[in-house]
């Protein structure tokens, strides 16, 4: 009997744990917190950060493949969507499903903001490489700076898996940090004049435009940069099924069943990669240092854009729609807004700022097709 | 590949695509952009009316010209599918068109048909409410 | 770097599009064209012409599988779900939910016409056979003419996956022009007179009548015939979860969530399918003119034994109501109820004509059975 | 097989089988269709009442008769549950029912247990609104 | 020809069918009868029917794995959720988002009752272990007491899936007789006086309280009991979701399109476990008698805790709500509160009853925990 | 094992477990049960308010009391973030914290920056009702 509880004992995680799982569970529930109470993007840091306690908790096997006959744990099966490159792409149909491109398309010169802030993407790429990273490492590392979750975890699935926990939880807690981030750079490098500009209305834009827009970016984005397809194609058909406007069961169901059912299983995937033997170590810390450096070069050119569309267009466009251009959709647009607002109460660039805050998420599915088909 | 030139392929390359999609955008609104009412209300306002139907109940009241309109419709693109598709063939198999062209689809009374039901999706179909 | 730019237009799809894409691409887009604006069984063009377009996108990898580490593309994974006959019957469970058997149990003698019009499935399965086709290529063509689109595409992806394409497109198309194939032919085979029947007023059927049929069809039809089981069962399950009037959670999630999200990955990896190698032949345009062949011999049968019924029971049934057993439910009821309403406006036959109408369901799944077990 | 054979026993096959179900649909009917309004109607009405039953709340006042009638009912079937099954069993082993007849599961008490609370799925169980 | 219909005939499952699979096809009727009629358990009660139906049909092959090219049946593919472990983690995740914790953290007693009531899983399994059974097949049919089908399910597919068709079945049918097995014993073990006393009001539960918990929980018994963690983490993380008020999307789908999507398949799938050969033999009858010993136990064992506790509070607790530990949420509760409504009407246990109810579905998960790691 | 053994170890473990909780249960009670108003209310009135902000709006009107409070709040945790997984790794590693220390994602001009829009999930944000 004695035996039995010295053996019981040894089999459970009490013994077993070792100090760094120990501190991924708190990190864990750190986590948590923010995104409970401080509500970090909670739909996915709450499922990252459950994913990653239940890795963490020792010879529970949830992670663990199959052996011969013994099946593998659950969280390995969830996280064959993951590695197949699966769940982004149909988590891109619903966000595709759910958004609005009427504002790019009644201002096409959004799309260039869209590109200049995806030079946030690159830059860190070449001072991760500088840091030690190898060039897959340092582009999924630069790829945060798309500020787009789907998109930087298919990128990383893909180069680097085993950055997946630290890529992905800086990607989101960034993009939650937003409103915190963007601002003083975008005080920075902007006048008070700049900053007051206000924007014409927005044209209309017809039924048509709005339904032919998915199928010609698919075609040329495609065509341009074949890579890209399975992230610019999901989003574009998810698109098509909201605006064609005959196919509302589908874009219903790509908007809520089946986004949060992949969510959840995404999240918990991805989570779970965090084991503590590969956060725990001073690579995680240049992620994360790298991550908030690319949010904030993305925001700067931007920015810097926007002040260059001011100067070409003589006044007519407010430089600070371009931060909005890193995605963080719609986040980044509501912190354009609010700090236009500082200077005047009366101007509202909300809907102007969503024009870059979607060319954003294009940009950066191109900037990760590019990084695929050279590295992967 | 050098870093640098992965950094500079990239940039440029995102700054060539959202370029592109700038100009597809232009010609886009030129083709499909706002014009003269009647045209762009169209495709907005057609499936309103239509999805009052009821699915289970008796014939409606359609006036002929609409009927004619609808019905006429559907024959020329039942028409535009045999022809493009024939066309696309013969493209590609270098032969001429005229070598597979069957009977067309559309058959002599069908313009007085009198139908104003869109054509429901399959699964839709099945939905008693 | 000018040597860098030659390699990046080199991996473009821009220099390594084939004429053929090309070609597959402009039809996509009509496709997308009739889907949309013409409405043409929407939910399921849609996904299966941008599925088209998405595959005829050059050296994107988006249907290729795995080779060694490097996972495949997504629409590969998406395709499994086809390939290993999952997705149809599990769309059978949806549209049993969302059909009522109530008009058939009612008047049974629906199902002659329902058996009859799927004739339309044997005549051009023979004349395949005369065309060049094989045994299986010729089946896969017949079953078009069963007017059901889960159904075409089970067997087909049994006997002639390489055919699912251009069948696919057919089945869906003509289902969209029932409207306008079949009144001609209703009228060529009808007097006026028979158009003119009344029918008398359908019976009222019992819950338990409800309830019962499903169990008891599944039971003897699966005996009767093994191979329609998968699909027969899984329409009666579906049907048992709507009637039993004690599981309408399990009811509404197969009508709308489960469905919906296996409309989009059917739709999509049944269009990928549609190469320019495999759809831009002469035998495309063989499976469409004997698809609408089908269609017209489907309902002249229909029509036929509709006469027949009328002579047999001394003009109490409007032959009219034949041409519904092709199946497109509830699209060919709807047109015996127009052709019907033109001799007669105050004429109801729409009721009626659903009887046929799903009586033509249960037919092709049986069709496809016979096929199945002999051919497969 | 024959082509021709093939149609044949296609177009026999779905005679056959459509056949049938006509007649499964006339015996179900003289079995299960409508009959004096007391047994028909009952499949239908039981759920209503039932699910208006409050999850959360005190116990319903329930008639002393309908309780009983509800209670002997799901006694009854936990017996037939058992009952089939054993007869099954005991016709498919060729083994006598009686040598593995186990105490009946309904204990002489339950008759007035005064249950009308319907059994519910479990999963809807969980569900607090 | 008349080759032929010998030989199609000889095809049929007419002249296939054993005695078995008859007797089989009848017992899936009577538990149709069951689920749709006496309203046994029917969301799982019907499919799991129907799959046991199904895969009675002879040579359908609609559970037979792929040969060679030729693929698998339809419930083949369903059954790998459960073979692999998917499935029920997956519900518990929907339960758990279903579930009100709130009773037991007002009252924590509770967990000593739904502790007691587990007793019933592991004197059963002693019990089988004389009736010739394995200990593989004695733990899975030990934890039919459990009264929870999903970790009973979770249990058996790991240890000894040949049973899963008889033990699910027994546990969900036992489960919707709780109201039948229990009061007698419930009555034999109390006296009035016990039954008369009412509880004081459950004290109020912060939200904090109600987010932590689940947290806590999952750490807690993930290193206690590693192998409990993939049904207990699952249920807590839908918890978590729940009472996090930030992802009601999540929670959302979880409870409805997401478990009622799995709860199809895994009822198909388990009761096409069900096949005349395995169902129909002695050890089914005495599994099914096991199983009612098994929930009498526990509930005796929990109302003899009950008793106890009654005695150790000086009168403060009443016995009743002991049964209510079994799980079978929340008709056990339910039952509770009749039966203590029958000493004095005005007597609410219900809420009381709800705090042991969950508390044994806690229970019974970790109870399978450990069975699983010693037995797995 | 002996089977005696699983039942007791089974037994043991399953009320070991479930006492454990309830002491799990009494420490958080003691930690996060009620206190006095002003802490408990907080997590659970916070969400609504928040919920109502329109999301294509114009600038809410927000005092500068409440949006200082959020503001910093979230400095706060951002910098929370990166202490708590410095640390945690500076532990788990055996070098000083220090060593890693990154310049503080706290901007100076933060404080005043007057947010009160909650961060929303990612996904939510696209939805445009
Ligand atoms: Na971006
Ligand atoms: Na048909
Ligand atoms: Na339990």
């Amino acid at each position: 009997m004695r035996e039995f509880i010295v053996e019981f004992l040894q089999s459970t995680g009490f013994l077993n744990i070792s100090i760094g799982q120990l501190i991924m569970l708190v990190i864990s529930c750190v986590l948590l917190y923010l995104g409970i109470y401080k509500k970090y993007e909670p739909l996915l840091l709450v499922p990252i950060a459950f994913g990653m306690l239940l890795a963490n908790i020792p010879i529970s096997g949830i992670t663990d493949g199959p052996v011969g006959d013994q099946p593998g744990g659950l969280i390995y099966y969830l996280y064959q969507g993951v590695k197949l490159g699966i769940y982004p792409p149909l988590i891109f149909l619903g966000i595709g499903a759910m958004t609005d491109f009427a504002p790019l398309i009644a201002n096409p010169a959004s799309l260039l903001l869209g590109a200049a802030a995806q030079i946030g993407i690159f830059v860190p790429f070449i001072l991760a490489t500088y840091l030690g990273f190898d060039l897959k490492a340092a582009a999924s590392i630069g790829i945060i700076g798309g500020a787009d979750g789907p998109t930087a975890i298919f990128l990383t699935s893909r180069l680097k898996p085993e950055l997946l926990g630290p890529i992905a939880i800086a990607a989101y807690s960034y993009m939650a940090l937003v409103p915190i981030i963007q601002p003083p750079i975008m005080r920075a490098l902007t006048t008070p004049k700049e900053r007051a500009v206000k924007m014409a209305q927005l044209r209309e834009v017809t039924k048509t435009e709005r339904i032919v827009f998915p199928i010609g970016v698919t075609i040329f984005v495609g065509l341009l940069l074949p890579a890209a397809l399975p992230l610019v194609g999901s989003l574009m058909l998810g698109n098509l099924f909201r605006e064609s406007g005959v196919t509302e069961r589908l874009s219903d169901t790509a908007q809520h069943a089946l986004i949060n059912i992949l969510t959840i299983f995404l999240g918990v995937s991805v989570g779970s990669t965090a084991s503590a033997a590969r956060f725990l170590n001073p690579e995680t810390l240049k992620i994360i240092a790298l991550g908030l450096f690319a949010f904030s070069t993305g925001t700067a050119f931007g920015v810097f854009f926007g002040k260059i569309m001011y100067l070409v267009t003589g006044g007519k466009v407010n430089p600070l729609i371009g931060s909005a251009g890193v995605s963080a959709v719609p986040m980044a647009a509501r912190v354009s807004q609010v700090v236009g607002a500082e200077t005047d109460p009366t101007n509202f660039l909300l809907m102007h700022a969503m024009g870059p805050n979607v060319s954003g998420v294009i940009g950066s599915a191109v900037a990760a097709g590019v990084l695929l088909s050279i590295l992967g | 590949m050098n870093k640098w030139l992965i950094m500079f392929a990239g940039i440029g390359t995102v700054f060539v695509a959202l370029i592109s999609i700038i100009a597809i955008i232009q010609v886009f609104h030129l083709i499909f952009g706002k014009r003269p009412e009647s045209k762009k209300q169209k495709p907005i306002q057609e499936p309103k009316p239509q999805s009052g139907i009821p699915q289970a109940g008796p014939a409606q009241a359609v006036s002929p010209k609409q009927a004619e309109q609808s019905a006429s419709a559907q024959a020329k693109s039942g028409n535009e599918l045999i022809a493009v598709i024939a066309a696309a063939i013969s493209a590609a198999s270098g032969l001429s068109a005229s070598a597979f062209r069957i009977a067309s689809i559309q058959p002599e009374g069908a313009g007085d048909l009198g139908f104003k039901t869109p054509v429901w999706g399959r699964i839709e179909r099945f939905n008693r409410q």
